[in-house]
């Protein structure tokens, strides 16, 4: 609202005060929960705590650990390959099957449902079906092999080279529908002139969604990243669910270091510099990006 | 309409029945047609694969389950397994299977989904409409927020519940909710209310509407649309919680995921696999109702709050 | 006159709603045709099915006597403007021109030359490296009208283009419209629901209704001799007044006859083969009737209300059980309650029939 | 509310005491077939006090369960009574108040006296003081092995870990995994510790996991034991299964030759009508070194400002020790009872075999006692990255095995 920037200077802090006392819940949650949460965290990583928060400080040494630890490496390695591979193929394949979607077919509510409910699954039983389907014993593999390919190989949960790629054939599962939806969403949100335009200007289809329609979209992709994103960097259960981590530490992610760190080993300390870290990272990426994005632009 | 109708070329008249005339003939099975819908078919089956062994599963008995494929569709259909996961299955010393959490779930999602519903609406009405200095900055806060793994915030909410006094109550768990679901609704309703033609709002405050009175009169009413994505996201988010639940109420309010788990995570000597997928079915069976009824009204929804930014 | 566009029995239905029926048009080379008409006529279908941008179900279409009805709208010779205006948004104003000739694989040259002329005929050189959004809505549409001229075609087609502009711009542009198709010479189609820019822009006009043509003519006569009451009633503003009456015989000669009051018909070209009794509707323009003037027949009336709009006075008469509506000149002000006295120019009027609505 | 009146439904309510009939709510991960059976035991016996046993039961011991009981006592909600490995683990629960010291209830029963070995009510003493109630004995050290495996791999069933690794290859042959290792890391790690009292031997492994000394955690000894577990890794491949009880059942059904897993593993030949002996046979100490670690669960009680409930709790915690309700829920838990005092008549072979091993006096500390849960779990993740990588060698996990020893506290 630029416009009411000009309004008397004595008001400034009763002015919107509807509007402030209505967002109170909202500054609390970030400054109390997620900022106030997040400092604490930090300043507990610093701190030797085990079962229970204690502020003994020890400076840098839960890093130091948490740096020399494989697990932590293969986590870090891990999630950087689930996530871009994540990234990557939901908006590919959520992109293409939106696109499809979108080329007014028949029975259009019918696939829509279908892409879309596992969305409404929770992700420890995504993790557990998946996990039964890609055994090699009963799942894909055992079948393929009864139809006489014996020498069929399909076992990625344990196969430590390929398993993250098993994760991930999961999670796909889960999240791309979900993806597809806020996609065909944008693509319904295209001028029809455009289309029009661009065929009277006979620019073949394809060419026409990579550098007419993509380009137009990029708010829905905005919001589309921000919400796989966020997903990809708590990925937790499904790793749970699926492998607990396995093959050995094939498929650990920094979640669930987190976490089995700070409730299994008990050593909060090293949970929190863990997720300290995880913060660190997500914060240099999204912050600057954020504050572009959703706060210096005025509204057009 | 004498001087409408004009006499066609000659020429025109002569080609008229060898011409081109009406659509253009496309075959049904055309190279595009066969590349388009193969192409959404094969994506239905890797989608519908895991449904159809959940459901193929839930309807064999343990017998069969050890034979082996697990595509193969039951030899004999027993509802066994569907009637021991919803009423007898163990979860410790309660042997009512997951029938003892369903009412809790409904107790906790209902209030749940309402309130972090409304805070975020009226979060993204306050954002898009009635800016304050500052505003961009929670709401940069609350979108990195989102990124936050639940896990690391749980000491920190468990001591602010305590202060609070509410720690182990029902509105605790609502608050909790009503945190976690803030940064995507509020982006949700932030970008809705934007997309709204600004004279709507700018004709209610000339006529000298408040703040809330352009919220309930005329922007609550318009936002259908995106109150329907908000309920179906937080109803699944909040149905299939497992964490909150448990770790914020006590086990008279645990919800159905918590038998869910212990159904499927405990073990009793053998794995009943068709047991877990019928207790998986039931426990997904709400949020899965929402999604086929209002599957429609989500894409729509989405269009509204998701596209403009 | 050599014919640029034919339109041949087209027909449209989606589903059971048929949106075009059986539909004639022929549009002459370097004509420039308004397609009018109020929302949901069809004149949009129409254009887009010329366009190639919706599939008839029936019919067909010719572009310089060369069957189209099956090609790609890029392959018809034809370039268009909507009302949106549709311009591709992450691309300067240059790449929206270029970027259909780049993808047909047009030399860069040939390209340039192209862009230049179409710069310099609408004015937009310090544009170029625009983005649209830094655009004006004027500014916008005449990128649009690039786009379809570096084309290089032979039929513009217009779909609203005027209409999400503000009135001041809408009229600069019409005019500048005008000077293109002078300068250019193109088969020109447009399509607009505003009766002012089709009377000032058309060389011929179509008026739609349900699909169908009611009247295709110059705007002349489209003025001054409408086929029927939808066409009269929808072309001019204020619109035609309407008097519901029935043909009377008066010393052999026919009269109409309303509420008791009767107008000769002297003036009427067909007035010879009216039979008394006839059901009619009498069609009168407020600017053909004159106020306390000279005239064979006048009628008693008294002013109601007068809107005085500068360069005319429009005044509300109360007459014989109607109001009418007449322009007078904008300095003769007649204060309400006056009593005037009316005449009426029976051969610029139009005479109805109350059961076909056709002109008589 | 329904659930309400289907729990008294399902707890008969005996007539009995119900001067103050109080409602403790009691939470733990039992939930297994054999655990859940096991802990019903203790439900009826407290439910005859006239008390009631409320369960909240949450499957998942580490990873889930734990964060639940410690928010719930850190949050000021507590339960009446709640299940904790006893040792390092509840120290801090202890030092920051949140616990209840039991000391009363166990000089009035005297538990110094009954609680054998002594070493378990030690690990509930916090300056002096007793704040946990032990229910049972659980031990580590067992090899169980499936008869009929090694009758269809035609070779006799081995009678120690040696003749185990020996008859390897004829189980490979007929198509049988050797060694069922789940894939939870934990199981891993807890089968390597087994393998090293077995080889190494009591000293070494108190010298390592006791008195840290990361010198011998390098040392040749430990070498040995690696080149085991190295053994172990080949035979474990193609175990495919997660959870320690699906290994199990391979056990029991034949398709892997056997498994290291602590007793409760037991729990699930029982269930599935198998006889030691006959069906199955275990080999204490992998047969080569009889000694088995007093590992086990207790029950801790919060403090608890209701009265009412704090005597409830006292109840509870003087019903988990009755003689009857040790025999009751030990037979059925497949572990030892906590008291040197009960007869265990019914007790089958393996059983026997461990109590004989308990009276001789042969055993060593359960890892949970004397190691932290951080350093536990950094054993964990070294093991089950051993145990799923061919690739990593013998001397480079003994190596960081050190490491993990040497920063140990």
């Amino acid at each position: 609202m630029t416009g009411q920037a000009h309004t008397g200077r004595p008001r400034r802090l009763l002015r919107n005060l509807s509007s402030k006392i209505a967002s109170i819940p909202m500054m609390l949650t970030a400054v109390v929960i997620f900022l106030g949460g997040t400092i604490w965290t930090v300043v507990y990583s610093f701190t030797n705590s085990k079962l229970l928060p204690r502020a003994n400080f020890v400076g840098f040494d839960q890093y130091e650990r948490l740096w020399d630890a494989p697990r932590w490496i293969v986590s870090i390695q891990n999630l950087a390959i689930y996530g871009a591979l994540t990234l990557v193929f939901s908006l590919v394949v959520g992109f293409v099957l939106a696109a499809l979607m979108d080329q007014k077919i028949r029975f259009e509510n019918t696939f829509r449902t279908i892409f879309l409910y596992p969305f409404a699954l929770s992700f420890i039983v995504t993790g557990l079906v998946w996990q039964w389907i890609l055994n090699p014993e009963f799942g894909v593999q055992s079948v393929v092999r009864a139809l006489g390919w014996t020498s069929f190989t399909f076992d990625p949960l344990y196969n430590a080279d390929i398993v993250i790629y098993g994760v991930l054939i999961a999670g796909l599962w889960q999240g791309t529908g979900l993806v597809m939806c806020l996609l065909l969403a944008g693509l319904r949100g295209i001028d029809e002139d455009i289309w029009k335009a661009a065929r009277v200007d006979g620019i073949p289809m394809w060419k026409t969604y990579l550098f007419i329609v993509i380009p137009m979209m990029r708010p829905v992709f905005i919001t589309t990243l921000v919400i796989i994103a966020s997903g990809i960097v708590k990925v937790y259960d499904l790793v749970v669910a699926q492998t607990s981590g396995g093959p050995g530490i094939a498929s650990e992610v920094p979640a669930k270091y987190v976490y089995d760190y700070m409730f299994q080993a008990q050593n909060l300390g090293q949970g929190f510099a863990a997720s300290t870290m995880m913060l660190v990272t997500v914060a240099i990426i999204i912050i600057p990006w954020a504050y572009l994005e959703f706060g210096g632009r005025k509204r057009v | 309409m004498s001087d409408s109708v004009t006499l066609p070329a000659p020429a025109a008249t002569a080609r008229a029945g060898a011409e081109p005339w009406g659509a253009k003939p496309r075959r049904a099975l055309s190279g595009r047609n066969i590349m388009l819908y193969g192409t959404l078919l094969v994506a239905a089956l890797y989608y519908l694969l895991p449904l159809y062994v959940m459901i193929v599963t839930s309807l064999k008995g343990m017998p069969e389950i050890r034979l082996g494929n697990i595509f193969s569709p039951p030899l004999e259909i027993t509802f066994e397994p569907w009637a021991k996961a919803w009423a007898s299955a163990c979860t410790g010393l309660n042997c009512d299977g997951l029938s003892r959490g369903f009412w809790n779930s409904v107790r906790i999602t209902v209030p749940s989904t309402l309130i972090s519903i409304l805070v975020a609406s009226v979060n993204g009405y306050a954002l898009a409409n009635w800016k304050f200095r500052g505003a961009d900055i929670f709401f940069t806060i609350l979108i990195v927020g989102a990124f936050i793994p639940y896990q690391v915030m749980i000491y920190p909410i468990v001591i602010v519940l305590r202060e609070m006094g509410i720690y182990g109550t029902l509105t605790g768990l609502v608050i909790v909710h009503t945190i976690f679901g803030m940064p995507i609704l509020t982006l949700l309703f932030r970008n809705y209310f934007s997309a709204l033609p600004e004279e709507l709002f700018k004709a209610a405050r000339i006529d000298g509407a408040g703040f809330w009175q352009i919220y309930l009169r005329i922007m609550l009413p318009m936002s259908l649309p995106i109150f329907v994505v908000a309920m179906i996201l937080q109803i699944t988010g909040i149905w299939n919680d497992f964490l909150f639940g448990v770790v914020f109420t006590r086990p008279e309010v645990y919800p159905m995921t918590v038998q869910l788990n212990n159904i499927v995570n405990s073990v009793q000597g053998v794995k009943e696999y068709n047991v877990n997928m019928a207790a998986t079915l039931l426990t997904g069976a709400v949020p899965l109702i929402v999604y086929f009824v209002s599957g429609r009204l989500f894409v729509r929804g989405i269009a509204a709050g998701a596209v403009k930014g | 006159m050599q014919n640029s566009v034919s339109i041949k029995d087209l027909s449209l239905s989606f589903g059971a709603v048929n949106v075009l029926e059986n539909l004639n048009l022929d549009i002459g080379d370097g004509e420039f045709l308004v397609l009018l008409g109020s929302s949901g006529c069809g004149k949009s279908t129409l254009l887009n099915c010329i366009a190639g941008l919706l599939e008839p179900t029936g019919g067909q279409i010719f572009i310089k006597n060369r069957n189209v009805t099956w090609e790609e709208p890029k392959d018809r010779g034809i370039g268009m403007v909507f009302q949106s205006y549709a311009l591709y948004p992450q691309m300067t104003v240059e790449k929206n021109l270029s970027f259909g000739l780049q993808v047909a694989k047009m030399p860069r040259p040939e390209i340039d030359k192209r862009i230049a002329r179409a710069t310099e005929i609408l004015q937009i050189g310090p544009l170029l490296k625009r983005k649209p959004s830094e655009l004006s809505g004027g500014q916008r549409q005449r990128v649009a009208i690039g786009r379809a001229l570096v084309r290089d075609v032979d039929v513009f087609l217009f779909d609203e283009p005027l209409s999400n502009l503000d009135a001041k711009l809408r009229s600069e542009l019409r005019v500048e419209i005008k000077r293109l198709h002078q300068s250019l010479r193109n088969t020109m189609i447009y399509v607009t629901h505003d009766q002012i820019e089709a009377l000032t822009l058309a060389d011929r006009i179509a008026i739609m209704k349900s699909g169908v043509i009611q009247q295709l003519a110059d705007p002349n006569t489209i003025y001054n001799a409408p086929r029927n009451m939808f066409v009269a009633g929808f072309i001019g503003s204020p619109s035609m007044n309407f008097l519901r009456g029935e043909i009377a015989g008066r010393d052999g000669r026919p009269v109409f006859t309303t509420n008791g009051v009767d107008f000769a018909l002297d003036g009427y070209d067909a007035a010879e083969t009216l039979r008394p009794g006839r059901k009619v509707v009498l069609g009168v323009r407020p600017e053909h009737v004159s106020v306390n003037g000279e005239g064979a027949e006048t009628h008693q009336a008294t002013v109601d209300i007068e809107e005085p709009m500068g360069a005319d006075n429009l005044l509300w008469l109360k007459h014989a059980g109607h109001t009418l509506s007449v322009r007078v000149g904008g300095a003769r002000r007649f204060a309400p309650g006056t009593a005037v006295k009316l005449s009426f120019d029976m051969g610029l009027a139009s005479l109805f029939d109350a059961e076909t609505e056709e002109r008589i | 509310m329904r659930f309400m009146a289907a729990m008294l439904a399902a707890t008969v309510v005996l007539p009995s005491a119900a001067a103050y009939a109080t409602d403790l709510e009691v939470t733990h991960w039992w939930t297994s077939g054999g655990e859940a059976a096991a802990v019903a035991e203790f439900a009826k016996a407290f439910d005859a006090t006239g008390n009631k046993w409320i369960d909240g039961a949450i499957a998942g011991a580490g990873s889930t369960a734990r964060p639940i009981m410690v928010s719930r006592l850190t949050g000021g909600d507590p339960m009446g009574a709640t299940q904790f490995n006893h040792g390092r683990q509840a120290e801090e629960l202890v030092e920051a108040g949140l616990l209840r010291d039991l000391t009363d209830v166990a000089t009035r029963e005297n538990w110094k006296e009954i609680i054998k070995p002594a070493s378990l009510l030690d690990s509930c003493t916090v300056d002096g003081k007793i704040y946990c109630a032990p229910v049972n004995i659980h031990s580590w050290q067992w090899l169980w092995l499936s008869n009929a495996a090694f009758e269809t791999a035609g070779v006799p069933v081995p009678k120690n870990w040696d003749e185990f690794v020996a008859a390897a290859p004829a189980l490979e042959k007929a198509g049988i995994v050797p060694l069922a290792v789940g894939g939870q890391a934990w199981q891993a790690a807890g089968a390597f510790d087994v393998l090293m009292v077995a080889i190494a031997g009591k000293d070494t492994f108190n010298k390592v996991f006791k008195d840290k000394d990361a010198d011998v955690a390098a040392g040749p000894d430990m070498a040995r034991v690696f080149k085991a577990a190295e053994d172990a890794r080949r035979m474990s491949r193609g175990t495919n299964v997660q959870d320690w009880n699906q290994a199990t059942n391979m056990v029991i059904t034949g398709k892997a030759g056997g498994q290291i897993m602590g007793d409760w593993a037991q729990g699930e030949f029982a269930l599935a009508g198998k006889v030691a002996g006959k069906d199955y046979t275990c080999l204490p100490g992998l047969g080569v070194n009889e000694v088995i670690s007093t590992g086990g669960d207790a029950f801790y009680f919060p403090v608890l400002a209701d009265e009412e409930k704090s005597k409830a709790q006292e109840v509870l915690a003087s019903t988990l020790l009755a003689p009857a309700t040790q025999v009751a829920f030990n037979l059925k838990k497949g572990s030892l009872p906590v008291r040197g005092d009960v007869d265990l008549a019914a007790a089958n072979d393996c059983m026997k075999k461990g109590l004989d091993i308990l009276a001789k006096g042969n055993v060593i500390e359960g890892t949970d006692q004397l190691l932290s849960a951080d350093s536990q779990k950094q054993k964990e993740d070294l093991f089950s990255e051993f145990f799923a990588n061919p690739s990593m060698t013998p001397e480079d996990a003994q190596k960081r095995f050190a490491a993990i020893i040497a920063s140990a506290d």
